[in-house]
């Protein structure tokens, strides 16, 4: 058994255990759960620790370079004048991957803890909770855009139930809104699928292919095809490659969030209960960002590279707005998902840079605002939970109160707004390095986009800052009186456990980022050399 | 010898005024005398044309299908009507609405 | 290394000791006390030595390497010893200062973060880790500000500095990746070393990117030593305990702009220096005109400082860069001497305070006086304090504040008289200085103990406090004295420090400022002082002596009294109201405005939000519904209607087919 | 020849006008009289286009069959809703009508304009059939010929046909079956 | 009579030959007498044994129907006088229709509405099994003759079956509107079959004077002609403008007959297309041009209107009528692809659909019988009390909204394959509009699917009495059919190989 398979599968199992394991036993659930992500957890460790590195490596558009690699035929069928139709279990990864796959696998395990906090009906919710375990890893490590594309549409259902079954008050809004916006993307993406894998031939079988690695060659496309790179085809007056970059964008766009896609990411934020908010804010995200790196960039470079501008453009306007907009929430965890808008923003830019500082911050960015979102969430979770309130002016002087949660919640707060030593720092710094870098290098982006970006670092001070003193500096004063008084106890020793490793990997990450640079550097290089 | 078209014409006229009986009447039974109309006129087509047929004389056998189908469906259409009569005592069409949106 | 990673181990473990442990305390002093020994060893290996540079990589991204290390040179020891051994004092200090509070483990370990921060700021060697110890300075500052985090004030002070701090970050941020994109390196030896990089044509910053990257750098330095138009920050921060004024706002963090200065200057060019003349310049005169009239002791004592900060500034802005870092030394000492003491007075005063429930602000020197008999110790440290930091002969301030002055007018000489004004402009300042100092040492000195008047039931037991105030007062006025830095109490160019840097302009004697200055300051001063002493006490003072001569004499002071009431003090009370309410008004003003584009922005954003693209959303669903609507429209249940609509469509299609 | 042809259009303007009159009439019983005679004109036209047994076959299993079983209906159905229908028909609005005028008077539009265009009596196919006399004449008798195909050309349909009426029949017994249990 | 004779013995000769190809038709009509004779013989008490007897006899004529495959070749050839045709891909559908069909029968008994039916369901079988029969003609003709035969046969079977739960006001209502919706428009197309004959003199649309005829005559005369058929084909296929009469008829009618109207004839109707369309494309000198136009216009506006009808619906039968109509306009994209591929993709989309609303169908009786449920605001937590029906009740939801991992989302895919494939060849535009369309109004359909799921699990239920307790069969029917979608969303090449 592949490792990887292994890795993706195992949640499976365990939700299949729990389905078929009688109601009674209720009260184990999340034990089996915990121990479903701890095994991942142990294998995606063991997996980044034998993760060979080195030129020879890199992956990206090398299929010999993946590892831990496994294919096995899965459908194969002849579609009469159209050729033959090959879709395989095709999965590996590479350096861009193997990060992203710690980071979900530990990010799991936090939700899982966070989800001890659930209280109505535990089987359907932690079955649906391993699902969606696995459909987010498979995402991660699909390399057949078939695959890909089930894995990604896997992971709506579960959501939508989880949010809608046990999210707030407006969850039926949230969850619809949620899922109608992530399906319009998706099906788009299912039409450029189809072109795709009808344009591209595997030159060993000779059938048409979902390889995602092959589609990255041009030389795989049939002649006149209508993806293919050299007949310079149109689709409603509009060069096809465009349109199919554009349209595979938007639909990572959606996940991204990209302003001005990112309206369903309040709401869903907002309504969903807190282990389903850290996996939304922590994983799912990252998910568009993988996506556009790994195809929109990967099949359609040379638009990419066109289009780098805009891109940019994009990625700024969200850093921006986002920021504005969370500024004017009050309520903690809008802001916070607004803040994962703006802080998604330069992941964006860094990958429109196209420059070995802008992708390797933009995936640093990614992987520690996954830590850094899941701890985010769980502190507000943490809040409403005890008071079931979050509206920041209803809060005041809570540093006196809980000084333990104060300082967490100093650390997460100054940790996403960028201060060195915090793995956050890397991230932006080195995304608007690129950006900076990429008006010099490739004349991608203009400097004012950097410029613009770092004007976002000060207003996230701002917001976290104006949130900080509003809520727990002062002088104690609380809407609810001496009821939340009592209610609002300092953390318990679960909740530290779940929020002591994300620390710790901020921490980690800040002072010692070779621990992801050094992973991703060839594939990124790799990756880079394939752009020009 | 009588050319084609004035058959043609005739049934055209025909399967109008069907048409219209069909749309206008507030009688189900009428409604069907209407499609029985529509039927007669595309039958006098198939035997106008049929003449020309004379070997495989598919105009006038066509004919004998339709008019026997017509005689089943009209059977069963009044067997309806007549249930239906039961339940809502009228068998005006445009009364039977308890089906919309 | 030791010595930068101790205070870190101490902050780690105060860390995790509880928040009010004793511990931690001793634990911080002793790790600082041994960094203060270890530097003070490096320094004695290195000054005027080969500099020590050794470095290991950090990480690596792309093709550059990210090498992290330390990078020993005079300047950084210097700024090693300087730290580390100012910090000692305000240690031992605190642990007497903040015995009381509950929280007091968490202040040292804030403490001790900070130190780690500042001395690993000035021996670093890459521009990454520069940036990084750069804002964690400015992190540990806000934590240490807002250390009283119920305190309102306190509170919005640190958000404050902390916000202005970042600005300045951001510019620090963008000149660090302008510099590197030009010179694809992070390594401040190879960047700014002998033979800089960036001054080779390779590495040399081209076209608008090097105003880009000295915009940025300049925002830097206002930002951190609170130079105009980013200085408010500074006096608002006086909320903090005075313990951390003394260290952070007057000795180290505050010179961490001028350090900056020191470790960038290759990169800029004349152009830009002047700038930061007139600036720094400007700073000055503004601050100490605001000082003349505050009567809060702390911030009188902030605003001095922005104005000494101003001169290093305007030193580094005319060349005069070992004078700028001489008066840096200097002045961080007999700062953090008179911070210390306002500490002690204010605790004192503190304590009548809350003895008596007073509702009176300990901090007003209004309600101050006659101290010097209750605490004769602090009185002489202020003293020396004051004329240091006047820049009175035999104290360090002399040497190094005559040294800018003189060079100021150098630097100036065969220039345009627009530039003549910035030496003119800084003795003004001396003489400004030289008044609120007096001003300040008589309210808070001198008389009797204005408290009195309001509550004549008081009994005083006011004292220079225990050892652990002591010792640092004692040990901080022997450094503010001449005798660290030269034995020649009057030519500063004999100050040792001067030989541990290249000197930009000579210093022989040839010139005629190097007589006329310091006589013309100083007499200056005195009289200045003069004026004020006899304004603020004899006016109030107590019956005439009976002598004649003193009599005369004090008729005189009154004639002069008169003139100077009427010449002096209105224009400069005018003008200090003046700059005040600029300072408030406008600076503060544009920066509240900014903050107000910021939210009004952020209002706008959210407003789009709500009704442009969630209204967008709702709009397409509302368009399916009423598609839908049109498609049911016929499903009305009956069926010849249905019927209808078929047969119509279908002839409707064919017509148009048959007519198109 | 032109006695056939008056005939012919005797015949075609029955059949027209009658049933003109039934969609007129707010009368049902004569209409389904007038329905009555419009079979029997049609049934002559056939005959005229010398289909003598579709003709009877007509006759009998319409008028013997179909119109019966719609008297019988209307018989079934009671006077009552017929009065109801009558004076419902005279009160209602014809603006429903109307537009059934309208789209009726269309087709016929479009149709005529169809046959104009076509003229059907020089198809290619019809020519050739009179060219390989290939055609009924007014003469012969039919009723073989037809036998013999229904034996053996459309055997088929007719087995079906069998089924199907076996099939309606069942049908309509079952819906018009009253239940014993009511 | 004389000029016939030369030609009879080769007639008989035919009939005789093709007797070997008619073998499932000819048990068909067999098992329709028997159960007729049960009928009469047993009374009206022998409705388990006709439903025993028509399942085991539709059993062993899907065994005929598989035989079949030995002895057809793919393009097939025409029998009875050319009054059918027997291809691969009509023996398939007769498969599927058998098949669809036995779940069918099983599933009318299991329906409280109609077990209930006080003149018992004996006769409907029969009634079925006629239907069956001419669905299974309809699969094969290839003349205006048996086409007309075979549409009228289902035609009039089906508004006996709508029509027979007499007790009912709504269906015996729906009996009346599909009954006369259903004559008129076999008027029509009678009409427009004799203006084709009269344009040819050939009834025979595979050979004979059809196709060359139609070439000589004026091309507006021909089209309306084909209009007026296409009349009639589209009441049975329902897509827009012929479509008013499904909503009505699917609420009126009981659930069971509801689900036979939505999957079966239509499957037997895009068989009568295909078979209706091969002489048109295989004749050189015919532009189909005007058919292409003609069904993506159709599927374009049926899709839509479908779809987005559908959105505002509270009824659940109303809400799946809305729903077939969309999947048809669908369909059609698959068929208006005019290839091999278009083929197997219409066939495979058409299996997974209707195993999914079959299924969805029977959901709807089961929530009926135990919650008295017939609304979705009647379906509010029903899920909480019934969590497998739920939990089905959503994959089969899913599979019709065409999300991975269910039988409707290979169905999609393949259908977009084909359409895509057309349009790579032929830059066509009205086949990316096809396309674009049904991504459009996948996104459209989640939005009312999802009102499913979101009652019965999203909502709390506020009242707690009247549940009974439902019939364990249908829901493991159901459960299989869930599994078969899924085990389809997976290894969709098991099936897709042998269409």
């Amino acid at each position: 058994m592949n490792i990887l398979s292994l890795l993706i599968f195992i949640p499976l199992l365990f939700a299949l255990a729990i389905i078929v394991l009688p109601s009674s036993m209720r009260a184990g659930f999340k034990y089996i759960t915990l121990l479903a992500t701890l095994v991942q957890l142990g294998i995606s460790i063991w997996m980044y620790l034998h993760f060979q590195t080195g030129g020879h490596f890199g992956g990206v558009n090398n299929e010999a370079q993946f590892q831990f690699v496994q294919k096995i035929p899965w459908i194969d069928l002849s579609l009469g004048n159209m050729g033959k139709m090959q879709v395989d279990y095709f999965v590996g990864i590479d350096g861009i991957s193997i990060t992203l796959v710690l980071m979900t696998s530990l990010v799991m395990v936090i939700a899982a803890l966070a989800s001890w906090e659930i209280k109505s009906n535990l089987k359907g919710f932690f079955s649906l909770f391993l699902l969606l375990n696995t459909a987010v890893i498979g995402v991660f490590c699909a390399l057949d855009f078939f695959l890909f594309y089930i894995f990604y549409e896997l992971m709506l259902l579960p959501l939508y139930f989880l949010i809608g079954m046990w999210g707030g008050a407006r969850r039926e809004y949230a969850a619809i809104k949620f899922f109608l916006y992530t399906l319009f993307g998706s099906v788009f993406m299912l039409l450029v699928m189809v072109g795709l894998y009808l344009s591209v031939k595997d030159p060993a079988t000779g059938s048409h292919t979902f390889n995602i690695i092959q589609m990255m060659n041009p030389a795989n496309y049939d002649q006149g095809s209508v993806f293919s790179v050299l007949a310079h085809k149109t689709i409603l007056g509009m060069p096809a490659r465009t349109v199919g970059f554009v349209v595979l964008f938007i639909a990572f766009a959606i996940k991204v969030p990209i302003v001005p896609l990112h309206t369903w990411l309040p709401d869903a934020h907002v309504e969903a209960p807190t282990p389903v908010s850290i996996i939304l804010a922590g994983i799912l995200l990252k998910v568009g960002g993988y996506g556009i790196i790994r195809i929109c960039l990967g099949i359609f470079p040379e638009i990419a590279s066109s289009g780098a501008f805009w891109l940019g453009l994009l990625g700024v306007i969200s850093i921006i707005y986002g920021a504005l907009n969370a500024l004017a929430q009050r309520d903690l965890k809008r802001l916070i998902a607004y803040s994962s808008v703006s802080h998604m923003g330069f992941v964006l830019l860094g990958i429109a840079s196209q420059t070995p500082e802008g992708i390797s911050g933009a995936l640093m960015q990614m992987v520690s605002h996954g830590f850094l979102s899941a701890m985010l969430f769980f502190l507000v979770g943490v809040v409403y939970n005890r008071v079931h309130d979050r509206d920041i002016y209803n809060f005041r002087g809570l540093g006196t109160l809980m000084p333990k949660y104060t300082t967490f919640v100093m650390i997460a707060f100054f940790a996403s707004l960028g201060i060195p030593g915090l793995s956050a720092f890397i991230g932006e710094a080195f995304s608007l390095l690129g950006a900076f870098e990429s008006s010099s290098v490739n004349g991608y982006l203009p400097y004012w986009m950097a410029i613009c970006g770092s004007v976002g670092i000060i207003l996230s001070a701002a917001y976290f800052l104006w949130t900080l003193q509003r809520m727990f500096f002062g002088t104690l004063s609380l809407k609810g009186g001496d009821v939340w008084k009592t209610a609002l106890t300092d953390l318990d020793s679960r909740e530290i456990l779940a929020l002591m490793p994300l620390a710790l990997m901020t921490l980690v990450l800040g002072v010692m980022p070779s621990l992801v640079f050094d992973k991703i550097n060839d594939s990124v290089l790799a990756l880079v050399h394939f752009l020009k | 010898m009588i050319p084609l078209t004035d058959f043609l014409v005739v049934s055209a006229a025909l399967f109008c005024t069907g048409l219209f009986i069909v749309l206008t009447k507030r009688n189900a039974i009428l409604v069907l005398i209407g499609i029985e109309f529509m039927l007669n006129a595309a039958n006098l087509n198939l035997v106008a044309f049929g003449k020309y047929d004379r070997l495989a004389n598919g105009g006038q056998i066509f004919t004998l299908f339709s008019i026997t189908l017509a005689a089943a469906t009209t059977a069963v259409a009044l067997a309806i009507i007549l249930n239906l009569y039961k339940r809502y005592k009228t068998i005006d069409p445009s009364k039977t609405d308890h089906l919309k949106d | 290394m030791g010595a930068v990673l101790l205070p870190l181990l101490a902050a780690v473990i105060g860390f995790c000791l509880p928040a009010r442990s004793k511990v931690s305390g001793w634990l911080s002093t002793l790790a600082i006390l041994l960094s203060a020994v270890l530097s003070v060893a490096v320094f004695s290996k290195v000054w005027n030595q080969h500099p020590v540079h050794q470095q290991q990589l950090w990480f690596t991204i792309g093709e550059t390497k990210v090498y992290a290390g330390i990078l020993l040179n005079n300047l950084s020891v210097l700024m090693l010893v300087l730290v580390s051994v100012v910090a000692l004092p305000v240690h031992i200090y605190s642990t007497a200062y903040m015995k009381n509070d509950e929280r007091y483990g968490r202040y040292f370990t804030y403490l001790s973060f900070f130190c780690f921060s500042m001395l690993a700021l000035v021996v670093t060697d890459s521009l990454v880790l520069f940036y990084a110890f750069w804002e964690l300075v400015g992190f540990s500052s806000y934590l240490l500000i807002g250390f009283w985090r119920t305190k309102q004030a306190a509170v919005l002070a640190n958000k404050k500095a902390f916000i202005m701090n970042r600005i300045g970050d951001i510019g620090l941020l963008s000149a660090i990746i302008i510099i590197y994109t030009t010179t694809r390196s992070f390594d401040i030896n190879q960047l700014f070393g002998t033979n800089a990089l960036v001054k080779t044509a390779a590495g040399q910053v081209t076209g608008v990117w090097q105003y880009i990257a000295f915009g940025g750098l300049f925002l830097a330095v206002a930002a951190k030593s609170a130079q105009f138009p980013l200085h408010t920050w500074l006096p608002d921060a006086m909320e903090g305990p005075t313990s951390i004024s003394a260290l952070i706002h007057a000795a180290t963090m505050v010179a961490a702009g001028v350090f900056l200065l020191g470790r960038f200057y290759p990169v800029f060019t004349h152009h830009e220096l002047t700038i930061l003349a007139i600036v720094g310049c400007f700073t000055a005169f503004m601050a100490a005109t605001i000082a003349l009239t505050k009567n809060d002791l702390k911030r009188i004592l902030a605003y001095s400082t922005i104005s000494q900060l101003g001169y290093m500034v305007m030193a580094m802005g005319i060349g005069a860069y070992s004078s700028s870092l001489f008066h840096l030394a200097t002045h961080a000492f007999f700062k953090c001497l008179l911070f210390l003491a306002a500490g002690i007075i204010i605790h004192e005063v503190q304590h009548v305070k809350d003895e008596y429930q007073l509702t009176i602000d300990p901090q007003n020197i209004l309600y101050m006086g006659g101290l010097r008999k209750k605490m004769p110790l602090t009185f002489i440290a202020c003293i020396i304090g004051g004329m240091a930091l006047v820049g009175l002969p035999f104290t360090s301030g002399y040497l190094s504040k005559d040294g800018i002055l003189i060079q100021s007018f150098e630097w100036s000489e065969g220039k345009s008289w627009v530039f003549k004004l910035i030496p003119i402009g800084a003795l003004v300042t001396s003489w400004l200085t030289a008044f609120y100092v007096a001003r300040l040492i008589a309210k808070v000195f001198f008389g009797e103990f204005k408290m009195l008047q309001f509550h004549p039931s008081i009994k005083l037991h006011i004292s220079d406090g225990g050892w652990q105030y002591r010792v640092p007062l004692i040990f901080l006025t022997i450094c503010s004295l001449f005798l660290l830095f030269s034995l020649n109490p009057i030519l500063y160019e004999r100050a040792w420090i001067l030989t541990g840097f290249p000197n930009i302009t000579g210093l022989d004697r040839v010139n005629i400022y190097h007589t006329i200055i310091p006589v013309l300051v100083n007499l200056v001063a005195v009289l200045v002082l003069y004026w004020a002493w006899s304004v603020y006490i004899k006016l109030k003072a107590l019956p005439l002596p009976e002598s004649g001569f003193l009599f005369r004499l004090s008729y005189n002071e009154w004639y002069i009294d008169k003139l100077y009431q009427k010449v002096i003090i209105m224009p400069v009370m005018a003008l200090s109201k003046t700059t005040r309410w600029a300072d408030l008004n406008i600076i503060d003003g544009f920066i509240h405005l900014l903050a107000n584009i910021g939210l009004a922005g952020s209002k706008v954003a959210e407003w789009c939000d709500r009704y442009i693209i969630d209204g967008i959303l709702h709009l397409t669903g509302s368009l399916v519904m009423a598609i839908g609507n049109f498609a049911r429209r016929f499903q009305n249940g009956r069926v010849q209607y249905y019927l209808f609509s078929m047969l119509a469509v279908i002839l409707v299609i064919f017509i148009l087919k048959t007519l198109i | 020849m032109t006695m056939v042809k008056a005939l012919f259009y005797l015949m075609g303007f029955i059949a027209v006008a009658s049933g003109l009159y039934v969609a007129a009439s707010r009368n049902l019983v004569r209409s389904v009289f007038m329905f009555f005679v419009t079979l029997m004109a049609l049934a002559g036209l056939y005959v005229l286009a010398s289909a003598d047994f579709v003709a009877i076959t007509q006759i009998v299993v319409y008028v013997g069959g179909i119109l019966v079983l719609i008297i019988f209906a209307f018989m079934l159905s009671g006077r009552e809703s017929l009065a109801g229908l009558q004076q419902q028909e005279s009160r209602f609005i014809s603006i429903n009508k109307l537009s059934a005028v309208l789209l009726a008077a269309l087709f016929f539009i479009l149709m005529l304009n169809i046959l104009l265009k076509t003229d059907p009596d020089h198809l290619q196919w019809v020519q050739k059939a009179v060219s390989e006399k290939n055609m009924v004449k007014s003469g012969d008798a039919t009723v073989n010929n037809l036998g013999i195909n229904l034996m053996s050309h459309y055997l088929l349909p007719f087995e079906v046909v069998s089924i199907l009426l076996l099939m309606a029949l069942v049908g309509a017994a079952h819906i018009s079956r009253k239940e014993k249990s009511l | 009579m004389h000029d016939l004779l030369p030609f009879l013995p080769g007639q008989l000769n035919q009939v005789l030959d093709g007797i070997t190809l008619l073998i499932p038709e000819l048990y068909l009509s067999g098992l329709f007498l028997v159960i007729l004779v049960t009928d009469i013989l047993f009374g009206k008490n022998s409705g388990w044994l006709c439903r025993i007897l028509a399942c085991a006899g539709l059993v062993v004529v899907l065994i005929k129907d598989l035989q079949q495959f030995g002895l057809v070749v793919n393009n097939g050839f025409p029998f009875f006088n050319e009054m059918l045709l027997l291809h691969r891909t009509s023996v398939t559908f007769k498969a599927l229709i058998d098949i669809f069909s036995i779940i069918l029968l099983l599933y009318f008994e299991w329906d409280d509405e109609l077990r209930s039916h006080t003149k018992k369901l004996s006769g409907l079988y029969a009634i079925a099994i006629a239907a069956i029969l001419g669905l299974h003609l309809m699969a094969m003709s290839i003349n205006l003759l048996s086409i007309y035969l075979s549409i009228e046969m289902v035609s009039i079977a089906s508004y006996l079956m709508v029509a027979y739960h007499t007790e009912n006001k709504l269906s015996s209502e729906a009996g009346l509107k599909y009954v006369l919706f259903g004559a008129a428009s076999s008027a029509v197309m009678l009409y427009g079959i004799s203006l084709l004959y009269g344009f040819t003199g050939s009834l025979n649309l595979l050979t004979g004077n059809m196709l060359p005829g139609l070439l000589h005559t004026n091309a507006m005369a021909v089209s309306l002609a084909f209009a007026l058929v296409f009349v009639g084909v589209g009441f049975k296929l329902s897509f827009v403008p012929m479509h008013f009469w499904v909503p009505d008829i699917y609420q009126g009618a009981p659930t069971p007959v509801s689900a036979f109207l939505s999957t079966v004839p239509k499957i037997a109707t895009f068989c009568l297309l295909i078979n209706f369309f091969i002489p048109f494309l295989y004749y050189p000198k015919w532009d189909m041009h005007d058919f292409k136009l003609a069904l993506s216009a159709a599927g374009i506006v049926t899709m839509v209107a479908g779809n987005f009808a559908a959105v505002l619906q509270n009824n659940v039968k109303r809400m799946l009528a809305y729903s077939s109509i969309g999947h048809t306009g669908f369909a059609l994209m698959a068929l208006a692809a005019f290839n091999d591929a278009g083929k197997t993709a219409l066939s495979f989309y058409l299996v997974a659909y209707s195993l999914a609303s079959i299924g969805t169908w029977m959901l709807a009786t089961y929530f009926a019988d135990a919650a008295k449920a017939e609304d979705m605001t009647s379906y509010k937590g029903l899920g909480f009390k019934y969590p497998l029906a739920g939990v089905l009740f959503v994959i089969l939801l899913i599979s019709l909204t065409g999300i991975p991992l269910t039988a409707g989302f290979n169905g999609k895919l393949v259908v977009f394959s084909a359409a895509y494939s057309a349009y790579q060849q032929s830059h066509y535009i009205w086949t990316l509009l096809l396309m674009i369309t049904g991504a459009v109004t996948t996104v459209v359909s989640l939005f009312y699917y999802i009102k499913i799921p979101l009652n019965l699990f999203l909502r709390k239920t506020e009242r707690s009495a009247g549940f009974a307790s439902p019939n364990k069969y249908l829901l493991a029917s159901v459960a299989i059919i869930t599994i078969l979608v899924i085990y389809l969303g997976f290894f969709p090449d098991i099936l897709l190989k042998n269409l």
